[in-house]
């Protein structure tokens, strides 16, 4: 029974959904705290190609590989991130635009290591590495009734699942305390949070540098949930994809980027049928959520009256 | 080979200014960044293929054409995706950036399925018209795209400063309700600016499309983010910054090609924008303090 | 707090439920979009086979796709025709990404009737989705995918498409007997993995074959004025210009080159070589040189029939992805044939025995590790048209 | 002495909003700072708290020279302000702008907000009763939940006085609060006011509101044009002829517009 509802191909469709999640919330991030950043392909593709060019060079185990990726992507997030307060709104929306389109160009030219846009082929898939590794240990995934390569895609998604939870869990819990207070009236109004005390410098790179890692740690994984990378994965068409999803969703909530990166990644998926309209159709829908509701699908009013109906309804109870 | 590097230069350079004085004019009226001018400067060119090669017009008629589509364009652009934006509660900056970006992917997708994906040919034979001077060639539109990039910047800074509604204009740039209570026809005014801009956009897409015979959907998004990195060298919301800026881009970019490596060609715009973000944020030329909105 | 995770996890199963419905929903549909879904009925005695196809069907190199399905489409027909095999098609776009066209490759790997898989169309996605298909066991060939290393993925990669090793050096070393170059500039798109493919090849190439490279000049993609760098390359006086790029691209550069007076012949990769180039370029075409195993004017019978039966089918004239893909599906009902049943595994071992088969690009053989072995031709433009270089 | 402003001069441009101002506030005191619209009072706020740095002069904060530090540092030191034009966080609940009121006054980081430490809790508990006494003291605990941009413009004043009062100072900044309240409203500040004073702190207060002033202050000081016209007691600012005739000019000037 298992065996016969897990398919691959769902299981992949699942995992770039949960990829896309990490994605949507590392720009949901540095926009909490009023930074707009477009520099996520960028941060993305520092992470895959560290993990990458790591795991396969020095024969590193994935999980540091996946590590050095997240964290190289979140040290560029402070090196950047300093010197970018000064930039606000559109300037630093543009600035980060043009870092992520100078990464790219990078990764084209530095031949020598990335190999330019041939891309990297070998990477060590994920799913696979675990299933080698457990077979040392004498596993084998019929034991659990499974085929190798369904065994594969479920621990990916699982390894994913078990990220992007922890990953809403950190920010959810981030958000209602302490530094989270200070990013939401940071955003709202930086000068008022500035004379209330709060050190404003080290919030927005807070802010700015988990927006980093986390797109670093989801392009880490993309790198070995693909097996292969090039640099036309982190282009500006990516950065626009990521932004989307986040407003979509609705960019003043986490639900929204999750809801966002979900439900944008499936519709392709699932409408094939007008693939060939799709963009124009992303192009159409973005224009009218824009002028009927710039905030996104999901907003704190909408929540709060989610919250509100299952109350009254408790009260019931 | 350094003169005519030089001429390379100032030809790209002057279609980057063009670009550039679109972007520069909405956003010092409307503080806008509009992610779809370089989408609008494609279709012009496209307006230009279809006007010359498959209908045969004459290239004055293009142009004409090319200005009333793009116009066109730029209306229903503020009509429909910017004036709802305006003045609503809990709108942030974020809005028109985002819808302007639909915009952009609309019609670049749109021209995708009209015209196809490919390149289209330019052939008009006024392209084709040089002058040999000493060793070098210059074409004919090479000179008139020059010249062109000068008129509009000479005629956009004499408009403003001289004409009622160049004043209006910069009223409304200046501060949006003040303005309005001066009795400034803002909602034209603001309308007007984003026709003109985007007519300026279609003159850029004929010119481009003349000046180097090759016009596709895909053009216009590597324009429009030089265009965005100029605005943003020469000061937002400055005319004879984005002249300056564009023309700073195109020859850094055409000797980077001729003295260093082509490949970091379509970075240098943004290793510039980003050095002179840190640097001096209001731009080379601007004096305003650059302030988020 | 905890209501929002809690929230957030209920989504997530709800969407994971969806996902599983919706997409039982697609496979059902992918029968209609296989164009032979009444044939599957088969009669007794012919032996019939699923093949899935993994094509860019939309964005910006749609057409590629659309030529490489309509060559399918047709030897399909063909093929049914004959009636030895019955082969049906299940066709799947991957948008020219790698990511989607992993996700579609695994959406036929995973349908166990699916015995072999075509495409995708680029290299950069191809290279994605091999590794996967030969770990799964199922064959794969590529018909469009030039880039070195192909068939090197595994025993069940395939392709017959030219690389653009054979092509190219096949080209230059015409051109250059015929013109006595000893000069030569190169110029190539260094941001697309075919043209940065194709400018490897011609560089060592050059280097083998003693000759001098007086200047090495790259472009992006998107980028409509290549002055700068033919400047340069006039200004090294080459007498021969080799140039890695797309037609699209490719037919520009040509033009402005010829405007700025560089009247040397250009040497052009498998991307270069299309009638498109002559369209976009007109006059100055001419003088493009190129290694292909596809010529569309040839007087051949068998090329001939092709292009009128296409014609007829799809109102234009093919081109050679659509003539590759078309040699594909006949070299895989070829190995279908041999191997007797439909199992992947005995198919592969079929497929790469494959020796001799004479198609419409001509003799076919593949080689130890499942790479094209073919004579290739080289095309010149000359007064508007494709010519065979003599 | 808790606040000493010495010789402190504002350059814009070439324009001068404050010339060589000095006066000095007590602790304890509720000190007055009035003048005619663009007298520069605001700026005076702005330089305090280091929105601007002055052009030239020093500020003494309880025996330190805080001229240099960053805004958020001297809040940390005690100063704390109110804005003319109201600057709360609109889509806050009225609770959570108390709460971020006392960030300096509260160390959670990252870490411990993430797993809930126990430090990190008994903080955040410390930090909600607090806010909702301050809350009761300025009479909106019962709109602790509603978001700061739906409460009433005098509601939203007094907001700004308790989120400012949550970070502890010892000296509160207050921007024009009585503007826009009616009479009733004006009356219920001063009150809280001079509660606020009866807490130890000392206020620092530009107002238009004269009578209000007089009522309230202590000691005044009056600008005009960035220069320091008078200082002393309610009493001998309303007997001054120059501040008089500073209010008078201006009110003639007015006539003729």
């Amino acid at each position: 029974m298992l065996a016969d509802i897990i398919n691959p191909y769902f299981l992949q469709i699942l995992s770039f959904i949960l990829i896309n999640i990490l994605l949507a919330i590392s720009v949901y991030v540095p926009l909490s705290s009023g930074q707009l950043s477009l520099g996520s392909a960028g941060f993305m593709g520092v992470g895959a190609y560290t993990s990458a060019l790591l795991t396969i060079h020095f024969d590193i185990p994935l999980i540091i590989g996946i590590l050095a990726g997240a964290c190289v992507a979140g040290i560029l997030g402070i090196i950047v991130g300093i010197p970018s307060l000064r930039l606000s709104g559109v300037y630093l929306a543009i600035a980060t635009l043009g870092l992520g389109e100078v990464i790219r160009v990078i990764f084209v030219n530095w031949e020598s290591l990335t190999k330019g846009s041939i891309g990297l082929t070998g990477i060590p898939q994920m799913g696979r590495e675990i299933l080698n590794f457990a077979k040392g240990f004498g596993f084998d995934p019929a034991m659990i009734g499974l085929k190798s390569n369904q065994f594969v895609y479920l621990v990916i998604v699982l390894i994913l699942l078990l990220l992007v939870i922890a990953t809403i869990w950190f920010v959810v819990r981030q958000q209602n305390s302490r530094v989270g207070r200070s990013l939401s009236s940071i955003q709202m109004d930086e000068k008022a949070a500035e004379s209330m005390g709060i050190n404003i410098t080290y919030y927005k790179v807070l802010s700015f540098t988990q927006g980093a890692f986390l797109a670093g740690l989801a392009g880490a994984l993309f790198a070995h949930v693909m097996g292969y990378i090039s640099p036309s994965d982190f282009s500006y068409h990516r950065a626009v994809e990521i932004l989307i999803f986040t407003v979509f969703g609705g960019s003043e909530v986490i639900l929204g980027a999750v809801f966002g990166a979900t439900f944008l990644t499936l519709v392709p998926e699932v409408l094939r049928f007008i693939s060939d309209y799709r963009y124009i159709i992303y192009g159409i829908v973005l224009i009218i959520l824009m002028a009927v509701r710039p905030q996104g699908i999901f907003d704190i009013h909408l929540l709060n009256r989610l919250k509100g109906l299952k109350r009254s309804k408790g009260g019931v109870r | 080979m350094l003169l005519e590097q030089l001429v390379n230069g100032i030809t790209l350079g002057s279609i980057y200014a063009i670009v550039a004085l679109g972007f520069t004019l909405v956003f010092g009226v409307l503080g806008i960044i509009n992610m779809a001018h370089g989408e609008i400067f494609m279709v012009g060119a496209f307006v230009g293929v279809m006007t010359t090669s498959v209908l045969g017009w004459p290239l004055w008629l293009a142009f004409i054409a090319s200005i009333v589509v793009t116009g066109i364009l730029g209306y229903l652009l503020e009509r429909i995706t910017l004036r709802p934006l305006r003045g609503k509660k809990g709108v942030s900056h974020l809005a028109p950036l985002i819808s302007t970006i639909g915009v952009s992917i609309l019609l670049e997708n749109l021209s995708h399925h009209i015209f196809g994906a490919g390149n289209q040919p330019f052939r008009s034979s006024f392209a084709e018209i040089s002058i040999e001077i000493g060793s070098i060639t210059i074409y004919l539109v090479q000179i008139v795209i020059f010249a062109i990039s000068i008129l509009l910047m000479i005629g956009l800074t004499i408009w403003l400063s001289k004409t009622k509604a160049g004043k209006a204009l910069r009223a409304t740039a200046e501060n949006l309700e003040t303005a309005s209570i001066l009795g400034v026809d803002t909602k034209k005014i603001i309308t007007l600016t984003v026709i003109i801009a985007s007519a300026m956009g279609g003159i850029a897409g004929i010119l481009v499309g003349m000046a180097f015979n090759s016009v596709s959907p895909q053009m216009g998004l590597s324009m429009g983010l030089k265009g965005l990195a100029i605005i943003i060298l020469g000061g937002m919301g400055n005319v004879k910054g984005a002249m300056a800026g564009g023309l700073i881009l195109g020859l850094s970019e055409t000797f980077l090609v001729a003295f260093g490596d082509s490949g970091y060609r379509d970075a240098i715009a943004f290793i510039m924008i980003i050095f002179i973000l840190l640097l001096r944020p209001q731009g080379i030329f601007g004096s305003k303090i650059a302030e988020g909105r | 707090m905890k209501v929002l995770v809690r929230k957030t996890i209920g989504i997530m199963t709800v969407l994971m439920l969806f996902i599983l419905a919706a997409c039982s929903g697609t496979s059902t549909e992918t029968g209609t979009e296989s164009e032979s879904g009444d044939n599957t009925e088969q009669a007794s005695g012919t032996l019939s086979a699923k093949i899935g196809v993994v094509s860019y069907l939309t964005g910006a190199g749609a057409a590629y796709g659309e030529a490489i399905t309509q060559g399918l489409k047709l030897a399909q027909e063909e093929i049914n025709e004959q009636g030895e095999v019955n082969i049906e098609l299940v066709i799947e776009d991957s948008a020219g990404e790698a990511d989607q066209a992993l996700s579609a490759a695994q959406k036929l790997m995973n349908d166990d009737e699916i015995l072999a898989i075509i495409g995708p169309t680029l290299s950069t996605e191809f290279l994605a989705v091999a590794p996967e298909a030969d770990l799964n066991g199922i064959p794969i060939i590529g018909t469009s995918t030039t880039v070195d290393g192909i068939p090197e993925i595994g025993d069940y990669v395939f392709r017959n498409a030219i690389p653009e090793s054979l092509a190219i050096p096949a080209a230059m070393e015409k051109a250059v007997e015929r013109t006595n170059a000893k000069k030569v500039a190169l110029i190539y798109g260094n941001d697309d993995a075919v043209t940065k493919g194709g400018f490897e090849v011609m560089e060592r190439t050059a280097k083998e074959m003693g000759l001098e490279i007086v200047a090495t000049e790259t472009f992006q993609k998107g980028q409509s004025d290549y002055n700068a760098q033919l400047t340069k390359i006039k200004n090294g006086n080459p007498d021969l210009v080799l140039a890695s790029a797309l037609y699209n691209e490719g037919a520009v550069i040509m033009d402005q080159a010829r405007k700025m007076g560089i009247d040397v012949p250009f040497v052009g990769g498998n991307g270069f070589n299309s009638p498109q180039a002559i369209e976009i370029a007109g006059e100055a075409a001419n003088g493009l040189i190129v290694g292909t195993p596809w010529f569309g004017e040839s007087d051949d019978p068998k090329v001939v029939e092709f292009n009128e039966k296409y014609e007829a089918k799809f109102g234009k004239l093919p081109d050679q992805f659509a003539a590759q893909a078309y040699d594909a599906l006949y070299i895989y009902a070829d190995a279908l044939k041999r191997a007797g049943e439909a199992d992947r595994d005995v198919f592969r071992d079929a497929l790469a025995e494959t020796k001799d088969l004479e198609g419409l690009l001509g003799n076919f053989s593949f080689d130890e590790i499942g790479d094209v072995v073919m004579d290739v031709t080289v095309l010149e433009i000359k007064d508007g048209k494709f010519v065979e270089f003599e | 002495m808790v606040l000493k402003i010495q010789n402190v001069s504002k350059n814009f441009g070439g324009i001068n909003a404050l010339k060589d101002v000095t006066f000095s506030i007590n602790e304890g005191e509720i000190y007055g700072l009035i003048g005619p619209n663009g007298a520069g009072k605001t700026t005076m706020f702005n330089l305090i708290t280091n929105i601007f740095e002055p052009t030239s002069g020093e500020i003494i904060f309880n025996g330190e020279n805080i001229t240099a530090l960053k805004s958020y540092k001297i809040t940390e030191k005690g100063i704390c302000r109110t804005y003319q034009n109201i600057r709360l966080f609109p889509q806050m609940s009225a609770l959570k702008n108390v709460m971020v009121g006392g960030h300096c006054r509260s160390n959670a980081g990252v870490f411990s907000s993430v797993f809930r430490t126990k430090s990190q809790r008994k903080e955040e508990q410390e930090l909600t009763k607090k806010a909702e006494e301050l809350l009761e003291l300025v009479g909106l605990l019962e709109f602790k939940d509603t978001f700061a941009e739906n409460l009433a413009y005098g509601q939203q004043r007094r907001l700004e006085i308790a989120r400012a009062l949550a970070s502890n100072p010892s000296l509160l900044l207050l921007d024009e609060p009585a503007a826009g309240m009616n009479e009733k409203e004006t009356d219920s500040l001063y009150d809280l006011i001079k509660m606020v004073q009866s807490m130890g702190i000392t206020v620092l207060i530009i107002e238009h509101d004269m009578p209000l002033v007089m009522k309230l202050c202590d000691r005044i000081t009056v600008l005009n044009f960035g220069e320091k016209l008078a200082e002393g007691t309610p009493e001998e600012i309303q007997s001054n002829e120059a501040v008089i005739e500073a209010y008078l000019g201006k009110e003639e000037e007015e006539e003729i517009a």
